[in-house]
């Protein structure tokens, strides 16, 4: 296997990955687009890790899953909290501040 | 100092050292009616006049101190002068390097100055009192000095005010005050302290029960002290202060009844002008003063002025920016206008400040500075120069304007306009002593019209219109009317009285006439003058037929005026009389009879010949065919003014002005004529471009200007730069300049609203904004870089 | 030699002790007004105590000494750029210090019945107290940070001043106040950076900088660009045309107390700067700019004369006089010569005074009519006389009449115009020297002018029978005599300004001259 | 097999010894902030009142052995593991955590602020119904993730550090959980924060993959290799903007104002001023340790974000009418203020840092101060509106004049604080000379006009203008916000007058070497 192949394939998670977050109106959806995102930086980092026989990588990888575990909780609560409140989770919806 | 000097020099009377007293003592009763006239409940002039006395009395003890002292200086030279001849400079009692003039005996004057400045803390007593008393450093330079040549040099009595820039040596320069007693500052000394107490004695009566009769006390003190420290300027800078405040006293005084509009606008008009001259005085002195090595010293000046050590073409700046100020403040020729409407302020201050005093203060500055006239504009052999050209089409042009005007104050002040004109003239063409002796005897006949003026319009309710109000007085109010003709003839230079003299040597000077050899020949001049002289004797003529001839045309019983007034008319009239005698020609003298000495009497008290810091100058010699043609002129002038009023008064007993004459029919007259009741369109000129530079035909803007201006007389220049301003303020400060601070706040602020849309407040946008910028910004380095 | 005390406290105390008193002002409660009036005056007098304790120990020491610095106190204050607490006087600030604390003590006796809308003296009194602090901390630092310091805190109580206690347009005219101000100090403040750098980075204070501006032979051209920065910092203050515009609308919006410390003291920071600063530590850069410097001054006369000819409020037109004298006090420090130096610390505190005095007489004027509209005043005289003739006797002394200390200001300027240092265009500045002399004639027009319409004449039918038109009052007349004392004494004895600030410019100039050779 | 477990077995670890007081701080503060949870779970309602006490005497007694450290120079720098002196003892991430001066002022300061923080929520949570043990253990929590960050050199734990910053904060800012504003603005926050750390390690991935390390100084010394130049860039960008997000800098900002208006004022605070601290000091850690060599690339970056930050803030700032919004704005500008530094600092990485830290000092202490106003100012105008400050010096003289000084040191005036920060600014973009620096410096000038202008309309209104409803009776201020708006007062005021108080202290020598 080539090096390059697992950073192609980070490199089209990632934009997957983008163009999730950047398109999609639902919130779960753009959570889970931004998993893809920290998906592709897991490739990156183990192949490197492999690549440069280094733990670092492996190690940084399982950093981010557990941080990344986190991170949805956390969103996915604000979601639901604005689930609750407008019954919608549609982000575009929230625009009561601007300017 | 004085060791550098025979022996047997004389020394100069210990007066010469206490003349300071002179404007101290008027600048304390200036003060003592200010803050306690009222609290003490004592009338200003229970104050003032003792003041003015004791000044009258100083100054004349110092007169004749210095007719003692400068014929002892010329009996001790006499003697010297003639060894000094031969060359043997040594017994000349001066042997100080430099200046010395081949063949002339001249004597330095400045170089004992400043050969060794001394700091003398002992002697701050002497000047402890009064505005003198500086504290600090105080140097005390006592220069006395007289020449070979007969003529003592002027005693000066310096302080160093303050040296700025550092010491002399290192470029800086001290900043003297002092007192300057020479010959010509003696005798307006006396002229200003006399006519002074003769002013504020008949003002007793004059503004009797005037509302503030304490300030017009007041002012008048202040007035004679500042024109008395202007009057014994040793320095320059001295002289520009005294020249200022006598301007505030004049400012002052004519706006006396500030109340009404044209006072105040008068006053405002007078103050302005004397700013445009002052102008030049400053420039004038300033180039003077580096001229002459960073020294405002005015005796150094002249001196080096002589020597040549300054060149003629700064000389002739110099000068030339001069002129300036004195045309201002002497009311020559273009500068003249604000003279006749400074006519507003009450009378005797018309008589003291605007007819005998301040007015002088230009012929004053050019006599001062002599040397700096006289070799700058190379008036030794020349035909004519910018002085004398001014001083003869002011006399010309003023005793025109003098024909047509209904104001008896007025044709006064056009009469001194032209006679101050004369005195420009004189010194223009290099008569010295004859311009200062025509000042001394105009200060006393013209304050006694202008006081006889006074005294008539005392009569005929406060009014000066003499078509309207005047008339037949000659029955009513004898005293003035003798005193008012016997003035009247002296400026019109009929002989033997006082005008007569001092004319005559004018027209000698200009060196014209045949047999006068004056400095050069001055023909134009010389011709002014003569249609002057013609000119003065027919509007004084004018004046007395519609004052005191004719029938009464006012309401009321005119009634002659109270002693406090009558008698200073009596005293001048006398001076009128007599005043010419002190300077009457030798040959003249001789021929009738009296000792040699009377001869040119007031010439060697007054001239300084012979001394360094004066120009080496001609006398004309006197001519009786030259005296005779002049006064024939004047004559017939009077005779046929008086014929023409007098075949009015066959017609018409209350005519004042033919309305069908000659005048009315020829237009080329009557264009003249206009012209000359229009003030030859000089306030149509000045006002008529500041408010818009209206070029429409004469008539036009006399029009205009009648409509209009008449009763907005605001200084000429004051309009035109309000107009500038108001353009200046309204289009380029508040227009481009704030709006352009103004413009980039807005543009901040709208640039900040734009930016704002950016913010749409959706998630989806931010994130794309976000991401966006981060790949465009990667883009761009990795391709950069 | 210097008394002990003096040498160690007296610039220190001087300069904190108003910021004392409105520590206390402030811990008290703002209805006892009559206590904050008593606080603000008593700080003030004690610092005038001690400040001319310090200025007549000064004087003592004799003039050989006047030209250096004294009671100089000298402690690390920012020690990563070695910035520090480096104060003392000399003759060129002396005049100022006792100009300033002879006017704030005024102004606090003017304010005792006079405390403008909206009231609360406690916050009015405060902000003078600390306007104290800065100026006078201005004029006694000698380190560049120290004096941006100082020089930057007397925009706040300014700005709070104009905006608060102002006229109509206050909100306008504080900001555009500060903001003119501000851009100004930004500029100057990387000059003065640029100058750190360029001169080996170890010092900001003045004297040594000057010495290394030669010793390290900076180039002539980041001398000039150095100079420029300093020039809008100090030129906006001054104000300098074109950067004067702020100047009307704060001096027309300000309360009367802001107005006379304005214009008595604010303005000469700027002027102060130009010589202490600029000239002293830039010599030669002064020489390229002073061309242009002296171009700007004689704008500004004439301008700021045309300025006052086209106003309608007795304030404003005030304030434009302000542009023109401090046109010739540019002129004078332009010639770069002691002489014009010499004038431009006396037209300073002229200034000051004179100007001082008509914004009161303004101020007082509004007071009585609530109007400062020309047209519609009138007769002055007659309803109050004194202060008819205080006000004749005002213009008198800004138009510059010998005699009074106006004159000193203008004609010298005008005299060294003549012969600028050598290495200037001396025909350049001839052409200045005439167009200042014509803006005298300019000065006495608009004074005059503006004499007449207020003072002469009859009262308009408004204000005839108006019970509130009253002559002076006391505080009036203690917060005027001494300006107007001052006014005549300076006239008469010019050099106990000349001879106070002679030394130390001579310094400035003839390291100028040998410059210029 | 067996006999390698065996061997295992048998080998005595050579365990490193743990410097423990260099991670005291960490320790006290874990620790405390356990203990506060376990108390409000055992007593539960009946401890509520004392909780922001027991949470801001954590945070000073976790000050204790910052002090303890800083006061034992000698020791410094010291990391994680105890190093002795003949065999070093080289862990695997051995460099990783550094406590230095640099790392301890910070640490200082994001305590110090914490505690002020504190003492701004007290009242406001305990008003509002609100959970608020949770809340403050929450802090506690991203406090934690400040002090980790401050001494953090390595990818990982910078990236945990972070983390941990911001987690808490998303919640925290959605804590009004029945207004929909608060809802709002923690999903923008959270969305933005989670997908610029998904960039941000990206970035990361790459730099690692490069240098094979993700320890920074490693990264500093082999990613110089060029052929991967184009790479690098990408990763050292992507880095970048993951904290560029965090101090808001433009085009990154674009949560802030929605999130600051949204959020309880408190946290509204604690982002503007902890939270951007901590991503400047990721920032200063990865560009001053691991990126020195590659200057040309992140100071052109550098620039440009702080000249399009200082001034896009400033613009859009000027045009707010809202307060918190218009302090969010402001907080942009300032941002920009504090990048300037890093885009001249090659060469002069400690004076680069010096200024950074020194403004971020003087930032929180005037930013705070402006917010304990605005806290203390809603609980009687019920409004964030700037207008709604009007006539406050007639009802507040003494909380008007505090907030004038917050803002003329915001706005760089002397003799307040924020001169000083600016003056540093100034002085390392004008000190190597360098026409990009001066050029900052100029567009920097003329951006704190334009910042002045709108400081000053908040000045003008509390001072010149009437009060809206011209109800002028005096406002009660509680203790603790007094304390706050006292703290703050001092510290810009002292920071202004002597700014040798915070200039001793950040005058770092040779940050970049960890040591």
């Amino acid at each position: 296997m080539y090096l390059n192949q697992f950073l192609f394939l980070s490199a089209v998670l990632f934009c997957i990955g983008v163009y999730g977050v950047l398109t999609r109106k639902n919130g779960v959806l753009v959570l889970m687009s931004i998993e893809l995102i920290l998906n592709a930086v897991n490739i990156n980092l183990v192949a490197f890790g492999a690549f440069n026989a280094d733990l670092g990588g492996q190690v940084f990888a399982l950093f981010i899953i557990a941080v990344a575990a986190a991170e949805v909780g956390v969103g996915l609560a604000i979601v639901l909290l604005i689930y609750r409140n407008r019954r919608s989770i549609d982000v575009t919806e929230a625009d009561l501040m601007k300017g | 100092m004085l060791s550098l000097f025979a022996a047997d020099a004389v020394s100069a009377p210990a007066i010469f050292d206490w003349v300071w007293l002179i404007p101290a003592i008027m600048a304390g009763s200036f003060l003592t009616i200010l803050l306690g006239s009222k609290r003490l409940k004592v009338p200003a002039h229970f104050i003032g006049i003792p003041a003015v006395i004791a000044c009258l009395v100083l100054a004349l003890v110092t007169a004749f101190s210095w007719i003692g002292y400068s014929s002892d200086v010329a009996h001790s030279g006499e003697v010297k002068s003639e060894e000094s001849f031969g060359g043997t400079a040594e017994t000349a009692g001066a042997p100080v390097p430099g200046f010395v003039d081949a063949g002339a005996p001249t004597v330095a004057c400045v170089e004992s100055k400043h050969g060794d400045d001394y700091d003398d803390d002992g002697d701050h007593d002497a000047f402890g009192a009064g505005e003198l008393a500086f504290s600090g450093e105080l140097e005390l330079a006592v220069e006395e000095g007289e020449g070979g040549g007969g003529t003592p040099c002027p005693v000066i009595n310096d302080v160093t005010w303050f040296s700025n820039g550092g010491d002399p040596e290192d470029g800086g320069s001290d900043i003297t005050v002092g007192t300057l007693v020479d010959g010509q500052s003696v005798m307006l000394l006396v002229v200003v302290t006399f006519i002074s107490t003769l002013v504020h004695i008949y003002s007793t009566d004059y503004v009797n029960g005037d509302r503030r009769y304490t300030h017009y006390f007041a002012f008048l003190s202040l007035f004679t002290a500042s024109m008395l420290f202007m009057v014994l300027s040793s320095s320059t800078i001295q002289l520009i202060v005294g020249w200022e405040l006598v301007g505030v006293c004049s400012f002052a005084l004519i706006g006396h009844w500030w109340e009404e509009k044209p006072n105040s606008d008068a006053a405002l008009k007078a103050f302005l002008t004397n700013r445009v001259g002052d102008i030049g005085l400053l420039i004038g002195m300033i180039i003077l003063y580096f001229a002459a090595g960073k020294t405002f010293d005015i005796t150094t000046i002249n001196t080096m002025a002589v020597s040549g050590e300054i060149s003629q073409n700064t000389l002739l700046v110099a000068g030339l920016c001069l002129m300036a100020a004195v045309m201002s403040k002497s009311g020559q020729f273009v500068l003249h206008t604000w003279l006749p409407d400074a006519m507003a302020g009450p009378t005797p201050v018309s008589a003291l400040i605007h007819a005998a005093t301040m007015v002088v203060a230009g012929v004053y500055l050019i006599g001062r500075l002599y040397a700096v006239f006289f070799i700058g504009f190379g008036i030794s052999g020349g035909t004519l120069n910018a002085m004398a050209l001014v001083g003869g089409i002011t006399c010309v042009g003023a005793g025109l304007l003098a024909f047509v005007q209904a104001d008896i104050k007025k044709v006064l002040a056009y009469s001194t306009v032209s006679q101050l004109g004369y005195m420009v003239l004189a010194l223009g063409v290099g008569a010295y002593t004859a311009g200062m002796f025509h000042l001394f005897t105009h200060a006393i006949f013209k304050a006694c019209l202008f006081l006889g003026a006074g005294s008539v319009s005392h009569a005929c309710h406060h009014s000066f219109d003499m078509k309207a109000d005047m008339g037949g007085l000659r029955k009513f109010m004898p005293k003035t009317f003798w005193t008012f003709v016997i003035a009247s003839g002296a400026l019109a230079g009929i002989p033997p009285l006082a005008g007569f003299w001092s004319k005559d040597e004018i027209l000698v000077g200009a060196g014209v006439w045949a047999g006068t050899d004056g400095n050069g020949t001055f023909t134009l001049p010389f011709i002014f003058g003569m249609m002057a002289a013609a000119m003065t004797a027919g509007y004084m003529t004018r004046v007395i037929w519609l004052t005191f001839f004719g029938d009464y045309r006012g309401h009321g019983v005119p009634h002659e005026s109270g002693p406090r007034i009558t008698t200073p008319l009596i005293i001048l009239a006398v001076g009128s009389v007599f005043a010419g005698f002190l300077n009457m020609p030798k040959p003249f003298v001789e021929k009738i009879g009296l000792p040699s000495s009377w001869g040119l009497w007031f010439e060697h008290q007054v001239e300084p010949a012979g001394i360094g810091s004066f120009p080496a100058i001609d006398h004309g010699k006197p001519s009786f065919s030259l005296a005779i043609v002049a006064t024939l002129l004047g004559l017939g002038a009077a005779f046929l003014v008086w014929n023409y009023y007098k075949a009015l008064y066959a017609k018409d007993h209350k005519a004042t002005e033919v309305t069908d004459g000659l005048m009315s029919k020829i237009p080329l007259l009557k264009a003249g004529h206009t012209m000359l009741t229009e003030k030859y369109y000089l306030d149509h000129l000045y006002t008529g471009a500041i408010a818009g530079g209206t070029k429409g035909p004469l008539a036009r803007a006399a029009y205009w200007f009648n409509q209009n201006v008449l009763d907005k007389t605001v200084d000429t220049a004051g309009k035109t730069a309000v107009a500038t301003g108001r353009f200046v303020y309204k289009y380029i400060d508040q227009g481009a300049i704030d709006g352009a601070v103004n413009a980039s706040g807005a543009s901040a602020s709208g640039g900040g609203q734009v930016l704002r849309r950016l913010q749409t407040g959706r998630v989806r946008q931010y994130a794309t904004l976000m991401f966006g910028a981060a790949a465009l910004m990667a883009a761009v380095f990795i391709v950069a870089i | 030699m210097e008394n002990a005390f003096l040498q160690d406290w007296g610039i220190t105390i001087m300069v904190f002790l108003p910021l004392v008193g409105a520590l206390i002002m402030m811990l008290i409660p703002a209805d006892q007004e009559e206590n904050h009036k008593t606080i603000a005056l008593g700080t003030s007098l004690l610092t005038a105590a001690i400040g001319f304790w310090l200025c007549v120990d000064f004087w003592n020491l004799g003039e050989a000494e006047w030209a250096n610095l004294h009671y100089v106190v000298d402690r690390n204050w920012i020690s990563v750029i070695n910035a520090k607490y480096l104060v003392g006087v000399d003759g060129i600030s002396i005049p100022l210090i006792a100009l300033t604390l002879l006017v704030v003590p005024l102004v606090i006796i003017y304010s005792w019945n006079h405390i403008p809308n909206p009231g609360n003296p406690k916050a009015f009194l405060i902000l003078i107290l600390v306007l104290h602090t800065g100026m006078l901390g201005s004029f006694v630092a000698q380190d560049l940070v120290l004096f941006f310091v100082f020089f930057e805190v007397v925009l706040l109580p300014m700005y709070f001043m104009i905006g608060v206690w102002g006229g109509e347009d206050r909100l306008y005219a504080s900001i555009k106040f500060f903001l003119y101000t501000l851009f100004g100090s930004a500029l100057m403040l990387v000059s003065f950076l640029a100058l750190y750098w360029s001169t080996g980075s170890d010092t900001f204070v003045m004297a040594e900088l000057a010495e290394r501006v030669r010793v390290e032979d900076v180039k002539l051209g980041t001398q000039v660009l150095i100079f420029g920065g300093m020039f809008m910092g100090f030129g906006i203050k001054v104000p300098m045309f074109p950067f004067h515009t702020w100047l009307p609308d704060a001096h027309t919006q300000a309360p009367t107390q802001g107005s006379v410390i304005l214009a008595a003291v604010l303005l000469k920071l700027g002027t102060y700067g130009f010589i202490r600063i600029a000239i002293q530590i830039l010599p030669e850069a002064a020489i390229e700019w002073a061309p242009w410097i002296g171009l700007l001054a004689v704008i500004g006369i004439i301008y700021g004369a045309l300025g006052c000819l086209a106003q309608t409020d007795m304030k404003r037109l005030i304030a434009f006089s302000s542009v023109a004298h401090m046109g010739y006090v540019m002129l004078g420090i332009a010639t770069l010569t002691d002489f014009g130096m010499n004038a431009a610390i006396f037209g300073m505190v002229a200034h000051g005074l004179i100007t001082g005095m008509l914004f009161f007489i303004a101020g007082s004027v509004k007071d009585r009519f609530h109007t400062l509209e020309i047209k519609r005043l009138g007769g002055l005289l007659l309803q109050a006389p004194r202060m008819g003739w205080i006000l004749g006797f005002c213009t008198m002394a800004s138009l510059g009449l010998p005699g009074l200390a106006g004159f000193w200001g203008e004609f010298p300027a005008i005299l060294a115009a003549y012969q600028p240092a050598d290495g200037i265009s001396a025909p350049l500045f001839r052409v200045y020297m005439v167009v200042a002399a014509i803006g005298t004639v300019l000065a006495a027009g608009y004074l005059l002018w503006l004499l007449q319409r207020t003072a002469f004449g009859t009262p308009s039918e408004e204000f005839e029978n108006d019970p509130e038109i009253h002559d002076m009052v006391f505080t009036e007349y203690v917060a005027w005599v001494p300006l107007l004392v001052l006014i005549v004494l300076f006239g008469f004895v010019p050099h106990l300004i000349f001879d106070l600030t002679d030394g130390t410019v001579s310094g400035f100039a003839d390291a100028v001259t040998a410059l210029g050779k | 097999m067996s006999g390698t477990i065996a061997t295992l077995l048998a080998t005595e670890i050579e365990r490193p010894s743990i410097d423990w007081h260099a991670i005291a701080p960490e320790l006290v503060l874990l620790g405390g902030g356990a203990l506060v949870t376990v108390i409000d779970l055992i007593w539960l309602e009946r401890v509520r009142k004392i909780m922001p006490t027991l949470t801001s005497l954590v945070f000073l007694a976790a000050l204790v052995p910052v002090l303890t450290l800083w006061g034992d120079a000698d020791a410094l720098p010291r990391g994680l593991w105890i190093i002795d002196g003949t065999e070093p003892s080289a862990g695997v991430w051995e460099g990783a955590y550094v406590v230095d001066n640099y790392s301890l002022v910070l640490k200082g300061l994001f305590l110090l602020s914490a505690y002020v923080i504190v003492l701004l929520s007290t009242n406001y949570m305990s008003e509002g119904d609100y959970h608020d043990s949770e809340y403050y253990q929450l802090i506690s929590a991203s406090v934690l993730g400040m002090l980790v960050m401050s001494s953090s050199r390595d990818l990982i734990s910078i990236f945990v550090a972070l983390e941990l910053v911001s987690i808490p904060a998303y919640l925290m800012a959605a804590w009004r959980k029945r207004d929909l504003k608060s809802n709002e603005a923690g999903l923008k926050y959270m969305l933005m924060g989670v997908f610029a750390s998904a960039i941000l390690l990206y970035g990361m991935s790459l730099l690692y993959g490069l240098a094979g390390s993700t320890l920074l100084s490693d990264i500093a010394t082999t990613i110089d290799i060029g052929e991967s130049k184009p790479i690098i860039t990408l990763g050292i960008i992507f880095t970048i903007i993951g904290f560029g997000f965090k101090v808001s800098a433009v085009p990154f900002h674009t949560w802030a104002p929605d999130t600051y208006e949204g959020a309880p004022t408190p946290l509204t605070a604690f982002l503007a001023v902890a939270s951007k601290a901590a991503g400047f000091v990721g920032l200063l850690n990865v560009a001053i340790v691991a990126f020195p060599t590659q200057a040309d690339v992140v100071e052109p970056f550098m620039w440009v974000l702080a000249a399009i930050t200082m001034t896009v803030g400033n613009l859009i700032a000027l045009r707010q009418t809202n307060l918190v919004r218009m302090l969010a704005y402001s907080g942009v500008a300032q941002a920009g203020y504090m990048l300037a530094p890093l885009a001249v600092y090659s060469g002069l990485e400690d004076r680069a840092t010096s200024a950074v830290v020194t403004y971020l000092v003087i930032y929180a202490a005037m930013n705070l101060g402006a917010f304990a106003v605005v806290i203390i100012a809603a609980r009687k105008t019920r409004s964030g509106e700037i207008t709604s400050y009007g006539g406050m010096f007639n009802y507040a003289p003494g909380l008007t004049v505090a907030m004038t000084l917050f803002l003329f040191s915001l706005a760089g005036i002397p003799p307040v604080g924020g001169w000083w920060a600016k003056f540093e600014v100034f002085r390392v973009l004008t000190e190597g000379n360098r026409a990009s620096g001066i050029a900052l410096a100029v567009v920097a000038a003329v951006n704190s006009v334009v910042a002045a202008f709108y400081y000053l309309n908040i000045a003008k209104q509390m001072w010149f203008m009437p009060t809206p409803d011209g109800d002028n009776s005096r406002i009660a201020i509680p203790p603790a916000l007094t304390a706050a708006v006292v703290l703050t007062v001092i510290a810009t005021i002292a920071t202004g007058v002597l700014p040798g108080l915070v200039s001793d202290m950040t005058d770092f020598v040779n940050v970049a070497a960890g040591q």
